[in-house]
C-alpha cells in the first residue's frame, strides 16, 4: 500500500481511534497508547459549570498525538461551522472530523450539510475529515471542495455491525484520490481487517475498543490486525476461486492411476 | 450590586467589571483545553485577563472531552 | 480463550500452516517462521525415481515445529489407513491430519469414510485431526471416537473464499469439546480472524499464504490477524446494536435544549 | 400492507417497470403486460434526425400505464430539470423520476444535485420520484420537501446484484413517511421478494427483466414474487430462530423415555 | 427448469409442505390446498391412549396428495428403519422422508446413521427422501445407493433463517443425478425463491407457514415465490456485473458532446 | 381375571383372548391411519379382528400426524 | 435563398417562414410523444402549425423512449 | 543377469539379492523422511541394509513432501 498522508502529514499506522465511552481517563489513555494510532478524536463540549473539572483527557500526552476534534452534536452545517471554529481554538489544530448529524437515532451523516460545511470550513483553512454515508459521488464532491479524505461509515455509529456498506465503499475506493478512512460501525478486528483489505487507506474506531471489558487489550487486537491486513495487501494475495485449489501435489498417489 | 450574564446558557450574578480570567478562577476551571466565546468572538488565553465583562454579555466555555 | 491443547500438547500459536504450493523451498521455510505456526502439515508422495530429490522441505528445521502429515490423496478409509501408516514411518509422530476426498473437483471430505477410518486410526493409537464439513453431528461422532480435535472446512480447500459455513461452524464450536480448528478456504487474514472471533479453538492455512506473492509477508499478516482475534474475545467485546450508540458525550451541547 | 398510495393515486401492483433494452417492442409490450405494472418509465431523447422513427414505444398502450419519464442523462440539477419540463411537454404528466447521475460507470445518483432539483421541480408541480443512494437523511430530506416517494438503490443500475444495501434501506423504511420504492440493481426474483419482505413498499425493475431471453417470463418472474412477497408480509411471518424448533411433535416417540 | 420427477413421479409444484404445528386442522388443510403442493409430509406418532382422537390430519383429503411420512424423532439407523416400517404400514406408500437427528437442539442429521438407514431402506423397496446437512459427498453416496432425493437443509429445522448453506448447496445441485430439495430453515418466500433461483429442483417447507399469523396466505406467497423463481431460471437471467448497466439510452442526451 | 400386556409402552389389564380390533374399540380409536405391531410383526387392518392377546404381548398402535 | 437554423444540436438549410409543423413533416417526425422546445421556449402540438422558424432558431425535438 | 520387482508401480530390473539400503542408493535416494513398505510389511530405516530384494517383490518408497 502506498504511505498514508493526510493533508502532507505522513502516518505510519493505519488506525485512528476515538476517546468517547472508556471507563476511566487511565483506561483510555493506556488504550490509546496500545492502539498505536497517532491520530485521535476528541468532541467539544461546554464545561459543565456544576462539576467544571473533565479528567477524561488528563492522563493523555498531547504531545505524542494528533488531535482530530469532532463536530459532534452539530445537527446542520452552521452548527457544524460554529463547533469547528470552537475545536480549533481550543486544540489549536485546524484538522476536523467533520460529523453533521440530524438523526438522534442512528447519527447518520446529512450529505448536503455535511458538503456545505466541508465548502466553508476548507476555505477558512480546516483540514476536513467528512464523516459520510457510503456515498461515492459524495465523496467526489467533498474531494473536490478540498477534503483531505473521506470517512464513509460501515454501519451506524457505535452499532459494532462490520462493513455492512462494502459493495459502495468499494466503489468509493477505486474512485476516490484522497485517502478513505472507513469510520463508524466496525465492531471486531475482522472487520477491520476486512475494510483495510478492500482497499481502505485507514479505519477510526473507538465504540469497539472503549465498551469492550478490557480496552487496552481490545485496542491492541485491532492494531494488529489493521497491521496484518496492510501486510496482505501488499503480500499480493492470490485470488477467490470457486473449485478447489489441491494444497497438496497432485502426483505421487500411492495408487496405480 | 452584580450585574446578569450568560454562562454557557445559564444566567449568572457576577460582580462587574469582573475578567474572563477571574470568573474561570471563581467557576473552579482550569484554562486548559478551552475555547471561550465572548459576545460571539474568540478570545484567546492571553486575552482572558484584559476581557471584562458587563451586564448582559453571553459567554461560551467548551472544553474538549472524549469523543469519537 | 482457554489455552489450546491438543492431545495434552499446548499450543501457543493458533495458526497451523500447511507447506504445499509454495514458489520454493526458501520461501516455504520462511514462510513458516513467519507465521509463528509449531504445527505444519505436510503430505505424503511416492518418491519420483526419476527425480528422487525433493528438496522442497529440507529448507525447514524439523525440531522447530510439530509435523502434521496428511492423508491427501485418499479417496476412501483404507487409502487413508495405508497413508497414515506411511506418514507415521516417515514422520515418526502419531499426528495425523484425516483428509478422505473422493471428489476431485471440490475436494470436500467424505464424513462415512472419515469416521470410519478415524476409528480405526485412533485404534492403531493415531491422534486424529480430521478435515471434514461443517458438520456438527459428525463432529460429535468423531469426538466420540476419540479424536483429538475436529477440522471443518470454511470453503473448498484453496478457494481462499472465507467462512462460507459460518452458522454451521458456529453450531459445532457451540458442541465441541474437543479443539475446533477450521481449515480450508481461509484466504485472507480477516478469515482466519473471523473464525477466531466467532470462537474457532485455530485455523489452519496454506493456500492463501502459498500463492501470495510474498508468502513470508502473508505469513505474517495471517499471525497477526489470528493474534488479533485471540486477543480481542479475550478483550471482552461488546455486543452489536441496530441503533447507533453515540461514541461523543450526549450532553454539553452548545445549544439551548 | 397499508395500500401503496403515491401522490393520491393508489396502485396494486407494487411492481413498477421499466422499458429499456428490451430486444423488440412487442417483447417490450409483452413483458410490461406481464408485469402487471401500472407505472412505466421511459425516458427522453432527442429525437435522431437521421432516423426520426422510434417504434420501441409504440407498441404499448398508454391508456393502460401511468408513464413515468426520467432525467436520465442528467448529470446536475439544471440539466434535470431541464429534462423535466421536456418531459412534462412529452407526457403529459407531472409525474417524474428524478435521475442525477454524473458518474457514467457506476451511475450512482448525486445526492446535492438530486435535493436541489427536487425542491425546485416540486415548485414547478412535479410529482418527483427521486432515485437516490440508501441515505436515510438524504431520503428525510426529500420527503421533506415534498418528494412522493424516495426510490434508494439496492446496487449499482443494471448490475442485477441484489439488495446489497439492505442495513441502510431498513432504515430508510422505518424512517420513511412517503413509500419507499427500491429501484436499480434487483436482478432476480428473489431481490425483490426481499426488498418487500423488509417492508419496502415497492420495486423497480428493468434491466433484469429486459435482458432476459425470455422478458415476458421474466416480467411474469417479478410480478409474482412481489406478490408473494407482500402476501408474506401481510401473513404475519414467524421470527427467525438460533435454535431448531421441531416441525414434527415432541410426544409420542417409539421408546420408553 | 427439466420436470421434476422423483421415482418416475412427475411433480408440478416444486413445493413440498409439512403439516405439523399448524394452529387447527381447518387451517393446515387450507394451507395445504393454497401452497399448491402434491406432497405433504406427516410424521408417525404412538396413539395418545389418554387422548386417542387426533383431528389434526382429519380435514386432509388423501386421494389429493402424496403423503411422504417422516421418520421424525428417530436417533439412529435402526429407530428410522423401524419407523420407516410403521410409516409404510399407516400410510400405505413407501415414500420415506428420512430424518436421523440425535441431536436435540438444533435437530441436525447424522450422515453416518442416514446412509446406513438408506441402504437398508431402498433394500426393503422404500422411496427414500433423506434429509441431510449439506455435504455434497454425502449427498453423492445416497444418490449412489438409491436414494431418489437429497434433502439438504438451508439452515436448521424451524429457525426460519434462510438459506445459510448457499456455497455448499451450490455444488450438492451442481453434482446430483437426483433432485434436490433444499428442506429446513426457509422463513420466507424470498428465501425458497433463491433456493430455486440457485438451481434447486425443489423446496420443502414448514415451520414459517405453520407458525405464521395467516397460515393460508404464507403458504400461497411460498407458492407464488417457487413459481415465480422457477419461471426466472427459465427466462434465462442475464448475470451480474459490477459497473453500472445503463438501462436507459446512451445516446441522443440533450447536450453537446 | 384379566391379562397384562402392554399398549404403547403402558401396563394395561384386558381380557383374555380380547381381539386388537376390540382393544381398539374399546380404548376408542378409530382403525384408521394406524400401523400395528404385535409382538414385533406388523399385522394388517384386516387382520385385526382375528389376532388374539395374550398375557405379556407388547403392542404398538401408532398414527400419522402433522409433521414436517 | 435558405436560413440556417439549429436542430438538435446540428445545423439545418431551413426555407425561410417554414412552420414547425412543416419542418417535422419535411424530417419525417411524426407529431407523437414529443416535446419542443423553440429558442428556449416549450411550444405545444397546437402551436406547430402557428410556429415559424426565422435564421438562427435553435430547436430541440425530444421524444420519450424506452428507458429505466 | 537380473530379477524384475516392482517399485513405485514401476517395474525394474536389479541384482538379485541386492539389499533396500543399496537399492536407494543406486536410485539416488537419501533415506531421509522416508517410509519403506517391503511387500506390504513396513521396514525400518535399521533395517534397509539387511532386507534383500528378490523377484517380484514390491517396493513402496514415500517421503513427504510439502502439502495442506
Amino acid at each position: 500500500m502506498k504511505p498514508l498522508i493526510i493533508a502532507d502529514t505522513p502516518f505510519r499506522s493505519r488506525l485512528f481511534i476515538g476517546t468517547g465511552k472508556f471507563p476511566s481517563p487511565q483506561s483510555m489513555a493506556a488504550a490509546v497508547e496500545a492502539s498505536g494510532s497517532e491520530l485521535v478524536t476528541v468532541a467539544l463540549r461546554r464545561v459543565d459549570l456544576k462539576s467544571p473539572e473533565d479528567p477524561m483527557l488528563a492522563a493523555l500526552d498531547f504531545s505524542r498525538y494528533r488531535l482530530l476534534p469532532n463536530t459532534s452534536g452539530a445537527r446542520d452545517a452552521e452548527e457544524a461551522v460554529r463547533l469547528a471554529k470552537f475545536a480549533r481554538a481550543a486544540t489549536r489544530t485546524p484538522w476536523l472530523k467533520l460529523e453533521v448529524t440530524p438523526d438522534p437515532y442512528y447519527l447518520l451523516p446529512d450529505p448536503i450539510e455535511t458538503l456545505k460545511a466541508a465548502e466553508e470550513l476548507v476555505k477558512l483553512g480546516f483540514i476536513v475529515l467528512p464523516y459520510i454515508n457510503a456515498d461515492p459521488v459524495l465523496a467526489k464532491r467533498l474531494e473536490d471542495v478540498g477534503c483531505a479524505t473521506v470517512m464513509p461509515l460501515a454501519a451506524p455509529i457505535g452499532s459494532n455491525r462490520g462493513l455492512k456498506t462494502r459493495d459502495l465503499i468499494e466503489i468509493i475506493i477505486e474512485q476516490a484520490t484522497v485517502p478513505v478512512v472507513v469510520d463508524a460501525g466496525l465492531g471486531m478486528p475482522s472487520h477491520a481487517a476486512e475494510a483495510i483489505e478492500l482497499g481502505a487507506d485507514a479505519v477510526l474506531v473507538n465504540t469497539a475498543i472503549a465498551i469492550a471489558e478490557d480496552p487496552v487489550a481490545m485496542a491492541r487486537a485491532f492494531k494488529l490486525a489493521v497491521e496484518a491486513a496492510e501486510l496482505a495487501r501488499d503480500a499480493g494475495p492470490g485470488g477467490e476461486s470457486k473449485l478447489a485449489q489441491a494444497s497438496s501435489p497432485l502426483t505421487g498417489f500411492l495408487r496405480e492411476e | 450590586m452584580s450585574i446578569e450574564i450568560k454562562v454557557n446558557g445559564e444566567t449568572r450574578q457576577v460582580e462587574p467589571g469582573v475578567s474572563v480570567a477571574a470568573l474561570l478562577a471563581q467557576l473552579g476551571i482550569e484554562p486548559r483545553h478551552l475555547a471561550v466565546e465572548h459576545n460571539g468572538e474568540f478570545i484567546g488565553e492571553d486575552e482572558f485577563a484584559a476581557a471584562t465583562l458587563s451586564a448582559g454579555d453571553r459567554l461560551e466555555i467548551v472544553r474538549f472531552v472524549g469523543g469519537g
